[in-house]
């Protein structure tokens, strides 16, 4: 195919739009009907490729765009006449930035996840399992660019439920199992929190949407938002509700509060999945949601404060949890949360490319965290029981203590020793997300906090705070895990990973530390974004918030060698020395301040009760009313049936005395 | 000509000659002349309305009337056949088991 | 209705009566001397000159035979059944145009007892009346062969009437009305044998399957059914059957003639009316003469062949008959 | 008492009568006979109420196949002679013949004195039951119902040859 056939007469590729997610789905159609016919290499090859001619694709209209930043809206098919709902593709810098990182991150996680899987199936035990996986994430990709592309609400719930759904999927992906690896219930009952959870957030999306429909008459976002600025004058109420409606939308898909609470047992799900799904692509679904409906908080402040609110409520509470996790993905969702926190707060100040500077860098970083600590469980899962074909046999289970855990930092460190790709990397991605200058999230974040500076102080000193627990939590884990001694005899003896996993983290580092540039020194950033979202003021760098934050990350990293790194813990028993320094405090991070509990007891319990009850009415009443009619209707029936006496001229009869009686009431009238 | 209630009475007496057949006969194929003497019972009362009316449209009820007659003597003409191949009966009330 | 027209009707009644007996008669006398010749035989030629007086021999013989009932027969339908086989073959002969309008002693006779405007119809309905009698002569001898005869004879009518019906479409269509007074003076050009052959040809075979005459005589069959429903019978209930027949013979052979070969219509017709009668005559005896012929030449069918060929055979034709009539009249306007 | 009601009294007493024949004959080829006279005086009834081609299609249907159907089937299934009245429903009998006679006299009494508006029957012309009339009104305004039961028939027809199949 040469370009110029590719082209349309205008010299774009906006036409080839739909590839990005026909391109996924023919690589998961292939691999549900071949993959188990073409083992672990055809799998991964045409999983990869799918993913990567979906990037390929976005790099496609990306420099379409810079010829034609107007963009394009491509139609492919009416969907439902009766709504005005097509089913269409937007191309604008907005929907591309946005396809660029799920298809360029999303490629790298496949590529990743070629190594990472192929161990992880071994270990479970199931290695036909391997081709469902690529299926999911394939699918991911596809659901994931609808949301994306979509040209409306309709269609960016289609994406948005698709996603959720491949979430569910992925993180029961090993659902007759715990994160252990023992059999049990977990794994589904994590997926199902995850999925029940937004569901709540999804019923504000889809109550959201039927007000629009109601007020507006469509759901198209270009007509919409032509005509908010109307609707804003005449029902300024209207679109407080639909903007709130919203925002319950982005707390369950974006994992703020209230709704956060599913994520850290996302972590279930396969590494891979977490770094992709649950940290750089769709968790940010909710802020491209309030990001792509701007034009809709900007005219309901009171809407953009609850969202700025949220969010940094979200970063800072999930900031003081991530300091008191051991298990080495849980600090990571925690993190996920925090940052997620950061950036829906940057949205609710109307700091929507600072938003989107971060959710940019934070995808490469984040993933690159995921990705690096799921490449430290693999080199522990292989050093404690080594698989046959490394010269280990199924029942060794090393001299590692009982209650030994791959996924424990206590019963980690040195590792920098033994895997040091990935404790480069590592350290380049915590030192990023400790915003570390010249590193990408240094120059971010900063924004962010530079615009609630000007805008909202109290969101202000909320992140600041929780900047500082940010670089704490993350220089803990660092020490925990890559200093010291080792704790275990697996982490004395872990290997490094194969190069499929660790050329993606070295060129995630690489994006992790470069980053930065997008936005800084020239506001590059800015003015793409500026394209679709209107006309916005670059930030730039402000000199005093970004010497205070820097400053922060450095004593708050300080602290945590302080802590952690000077006197690194000897044993796994060993107390976090946090615990001794504040106590109950530390209790309440380590037990995640007990709102899984508060949950439980307050909306749970009285639901289950009421379950109960109503199972209870079923039996007692319903039941016997159902049964007492079936009882009644017998009786009856026993009666009349004497009647039916199999003679056919018996019936005749009944019929003419029938007849008989009309007739007769009818002359007697 | 005579009053067109003279002729309804002699349909109806027929009708009712026919009724009386169904009610009291065992044979099968009785009862099934029986019905054809109600519907040629019908037809006459039909025809009689044509008359009195002076419209074409009885007349024409009584050649559907008819087709449907032959539909259903061949129909029912067959079921008896089989009816008697299995029983070697046309006793209508041997035929009594489908019952409460 | 007046008085001169009942009178008018009686007469032309009786002549008509007259006439078959007289044809019934002497179409046994040529069949017999037909068949003869056929078969290198010389037939009755004792009584009167050319045996001519045979039949009254016949019948005077008939007539002095002793009757008998058989003992379990049915009494009442055994007397029945030859009286309903002979009525509806007179009845037939009601409805044939004999002849156009002719002078007669200086007022004008119309040649035919009725003009119904249903004709056709009427030739169908009477023509089946007939099989009630052969059935429940069967039936009412109770004698296995005579019940065999009695079945075979209304399975074999069932299914030729229907064929017959349809053939009669074909001449209804294109004369446009169902008298056969019409059909026959619409025939003034041209016979209908010449636009209906196949009608002609399915009608004349359902004819003779319709009075049972060879090869569709299975009610009868000699050598199967020992003579059939009639075994039982003899004297004048046996001529009853044996009139029927012949009568039958003759008014269907009239009845082809008026269908398809253009009835009383012959050269200088108009000018003389009564060569009407006598181009009538002859196209008759030429039929007859066709049916006895048959007889001498064609074996019995086998019974299920039989049916087969009805159901199978002719029906289909028959209706394609008049789906081709339809287009034709169609097509080309009438 | 015109001459016109003798001959139609003189039809409907045959025809009753015939009728009752029916209902009381025990004889099963008798009681096809006698169904089939009262078809026939109907048919004469037909004649003289103006329909002349429903006359003879009456002929040619009941009497000419439907008739020598029943007759053909009586004799195939032998001429059973049920002892009637003996059966398991005897008490049936009774009821049956004093509810048909309530309603017979219900019946006459309605014609006879509460409906009194229908009045004389027209003499009906000749063209009113001709064969060409009946054509242009079942073909034209009862087309429809025409082929539908065109193929009614033909089910029937291939439901009986399936009913009988060996």
């Amino acid at each position: 195919m040469f370009l110029s056939e590719v082209t349309n007469q205008a010299g774009t590729f906006f036409h080839l739009v739909p590839w990005a997610v026909l391109f996924p789905v023919i690589g998961l159609v292939l691999n549900m009907a071949f993959g188990r016919r073409w083992g672990e290499k055809g799998v991964a090859l045409v999983a990869v490729t799918a993913s990567g001619l979906a990037f390929v694709v976005a790099v496609l209209l990306w420099l379409s765009l810079r010829a034609h930043p107007e963009g394009a809206v491509i139609q492919v098919a009416s969907w439902m006449t009766l709504v005005q709902v097509d089913w269409a593709f937007r191309v604008d810098t907005l929907s591309v930035t946005m396809m660029l990182v799920v298809g360029g991150v999303g490629t790298l996680i496949h590529l990743y996840a070629v190594g990472y899987m192929h161990y992880d199936v071994r270990y479970k035990g199931d290695p036909g399992r391997y081709s469902r996986f690529f299926v999911f994430l394939n699918l991911f990709i596809a659901a994931m660019m609808i949301l994306v592309s979509g040209n409306s609400y309709l269609m960016l719930f289609v994406g948005w439920e698709g996603v959720g759904l491949c979430s569910y999927l992925l993180i029961g992906f090993w659902f007759e199992y715990d994160t252990h690896g023992r059999p049990s219930v977990a794994n589904a009952q994590a997926g199902n929190k995850a999925f029940i959870a937004n569901r709540i957030g999804d019923f504000g999306f889809m109550a959201a949407m039927f007000y629009m429909f109601a007020v507006f008459g469509t759901l198209n976002f270009d007509r919409i938002f032509a005509e908010a600025p109307a609707v804003a004058h005449s029902h300024p109420q209207a679109l407080l509700v639909i903007t709130l409606l919203l925002l319950l939308g982005v707390t369950g898909k974006s994992a703020q509060i209230p709704l956060y609470v599913w994520l850290p047992d996302a972590m279930a799900g396969p590494t891979p999945v977490s770094a992709l799904i649950h940290a750089a692509t769709m968790v940010t679904a909710g802020v491209y949601l309030i990001t792509r409906s701007h034009v809709l908080y900007d005219l309901v402040p009171a809407a953009q404060h609850t969202v700025a609110l949220v969010g940094a409520l979200t970063a800072l509470f999930a900031a003081t949890i991530a300091v008191g996790q051991y298990d080495i993905k849980k600090v990571l969702a925690y993190s996920t949360i925090s940052q997620l926190g950061f950036m829906v707060a940057a949205a609710g100040v109307g700091a929507y490319v600072a938003a989107m500077f971060h959710l940019i860098t934070h995808a490469f970083f984040k993933a690159l965290l995921f990705l690096a600590a799921g490449s430290v469980i693999i080199a522990m899962e292989r050093a404690h029981h080594p698989l046959p074909e490394e010269g280990g046999h199924d029942a060794h289970h090393g001299e590692d203590p009982e209650g030994f855990d791959p996924q424990d930092m206590r019963y980690m460190g040195g590792l920098r020793k033994v895997i040091p790709v990935t404790f480069w990397t590592y350290l380049i991605a915590g030192l990023t997300l400790a915003g570390i200058p010249p590193l990408a999230a240094f120059f971010s974040k900063d924004e962010i906090i530079a615009e609630t500076k000007a805008a909202y102080p109290l969101v202000y000193w909320l992140l600041v705070a929780a900047a500082f627990l940010t670089a704490f939590y993350i220089g803990r884990q660092i020490f925990l895990v890559f200093f010291g001694q080792p704790r275990s005899h697996a982490a004395g003896h872990a290997k490094e990973s194969p190069w499929t996993m660790t050329s993606v983290l070295v060129t995630l580092a690489a994006l992790a530390a470069a980053g930065g540039l997008l936005n800084w020194p020239q506001p590059y950033l800015a003015a793409w974004l500026g394209h679709t979202l209107g006309e916005v003021e670059a930030a730039g760098l402000n000199p005093v918030v970004a010497g205070t934050s820097a400053t922060i990350a450095v004593v708050s990293l300080l602290l945590a060698w302080w802590l952690y790194g000077r006197r690194p813990l000897p044993t796994p028993e060993t107390p976090d020395p946090l615990k001794a320094l504040l106590g109950p405090i530390f209790r309440g991070m380590e037990a995640k301040w007990w709102v899984d509990e508060l949950y439980w007891a307050v909306v749970i319990n009285p639901y289950m009760a009421l379950c109960r009850l109503s199972a209870a009415f079923d039996v007692w009443v319903i039941d016997t009313a159902v049964n007492d009619a079936a009882w009644l209707t017998d009786f009856v029936g026993e009666l009349v049936a004497r009647w039916q006496t199999g003679y056919v001229r018996n019936y005749a009869l009944s019929i003419f005395v029938g007849v008989l009686l009309i007739f007769t009431y009818l002359l007697w009238r | 000509m005579v009053s067109t209630n003279y002729v309804l009475i002699l349909s109806a007496t027929l009708f009712i000659i026919g009724v009386a057949g169904v009610l009291t006969r065992r044979n099968a194929l009785v009862i099934y002349m029986a019905v054809e003497l109600m519907l040629n019972a019908a037809n006459l009362a039909f025809v009689a309305f044509a008359s009195a009316f002076g419209a074409l449209d009885g007349q024409i009820a009584v050649f559907f009337v008819m087709t449907v007659a032959a539909a259903e003597v061949a129909v029912g003409l067959a079921i008896l056949v089989t009816i008697f191949h299995t029983r070697q009966s046309v006793d209508i009330d041997s035929l009594h088991q489908l019952k409460g | 209705m007046t008085a001169s027209m009942f009178g008018v009707w009686a007469l032309k009644a009786v002549i008509l009566i007259v006439i078959l007996l007289t044809g019934f008669a002497y179409a046994t006398y040529y069949e017999r001397r037909a068949i003869a010749r056929i078969q290198a035989r010389i037939g009755p030629n004792r009584a009167g000159p050319w045996g001519l007086l045979q039949p009254v021999a016949d019948g005077v013989k008939l007539i002095f035979k002793e009757e008998f009932i058989p003992a379990k027969a049915d009494r009442v339908l055994f007397t029945l059944a030859p009286i309903l086989v002979a009525v509806p073959a007179f009845m037939l002969g009601a409805v044939v145009p004999w002849g156009g309008e002719v002078p007669f002693f200086g007022r004008t006779v119309h040649l035919y007892l009725a003009d119904v405007d249903v004709a056709t119809l009427y030739i169908m309905a009477v023509g089946s009346l007939a099989v009630y009698g052969i059935v429940l002569a069967g039936w009412s001898s109770n004698n296995k062969y005579s019940l065999l005869g009695g079945l075979r004879s209304a399975a074999q009518m069932i299914s030729y009437e229907l064929a017959m019906g349809l053939a009669l479409v074909g001449p209804i269509l294109l004369a446009g009305s169902m008298s056969l007074v019409k059909i026959v003076e619409a025939q003034k050009s041209i016979w209908y044998i010449v636009y209906q052959p196949l009608a002609f040809v399915i009608f004349v075979i359902t004819a003779f399957a319709e009075i049972n005459r060879p090869p569709f005589d299975l009610p009868e069959g000699e050598q199967e059914l020992t003579g059939g429903y009639h075994t039982e019978y003899g004297g004048m209930r046996f001529a009853l059957f044996y009139m029927g027949e012949y009568i039958k013979v003759v008014v269907m052979s009239a009845l082809i003639a008026a269908l398809f070969l253009g009835g009383y219509n012959g050269p200088g017709v108009e000018a003389f009316p009564w060569l009407g009668p006598v181009y009538m005559f002859v196209k008759i005896l030429v039929l007859v003469f066709f049916a006895i012929w048959t007889r001498a030449t064609l074996p019995r069918l086998r019974y299920d062949r039989l049916m087969a060929f009805g159901w199978k055979v002719l029906f289909p034709l028959a209706l394609l008959n008049v789906f081709l009539t339809a287009i034709g009249i169609v097509v080309l306007g009438g | 008492m015109s001459i016109d009601l003798l001959i139609f009294l003189g039809l409907a007493l045959v025809a009753v009568g015939a009728a009752l024949g029916m209902l009381f004959s025990r004889n099963t080829v008798y009681a096809v006979l006698f169904l089939v006279l009262v078809m026939l005086v109907l048919a004469v009834l037909y004649l003289i109420l103006g329909a002349p081609f429903l006359a003879l299609a009456q002929v040619t249907v009941y009497t000419g196949a439907i008739m020598v159907l029943f007759l053909f089937a009586v004799m195939v299934l032998g001429p059973q002679k049920l002892a009637e009245g003996e059966g398991p429903i005897s008490w049936q009998r009774p009821w049956a013949f004093g509810l048909t006679a309530l309603f017979l006299v219900e019946v006459v009494y309605a014609f006879a004195a509460r409906v009194g508006g229908l009045g004389k029957l027209t003499c009906a012309t000749a063209a009113a039951g001709s064969p060409a009339a009946i054509g242009k009104v079942l073909f034209n305004q009862y087309l429809l119902p025409f082929e539908v039961t065109s193929v009614l028939l033909l089910v029937a027809a291939v439901g009986a040859v399936v009913l009988t199949r060996e």
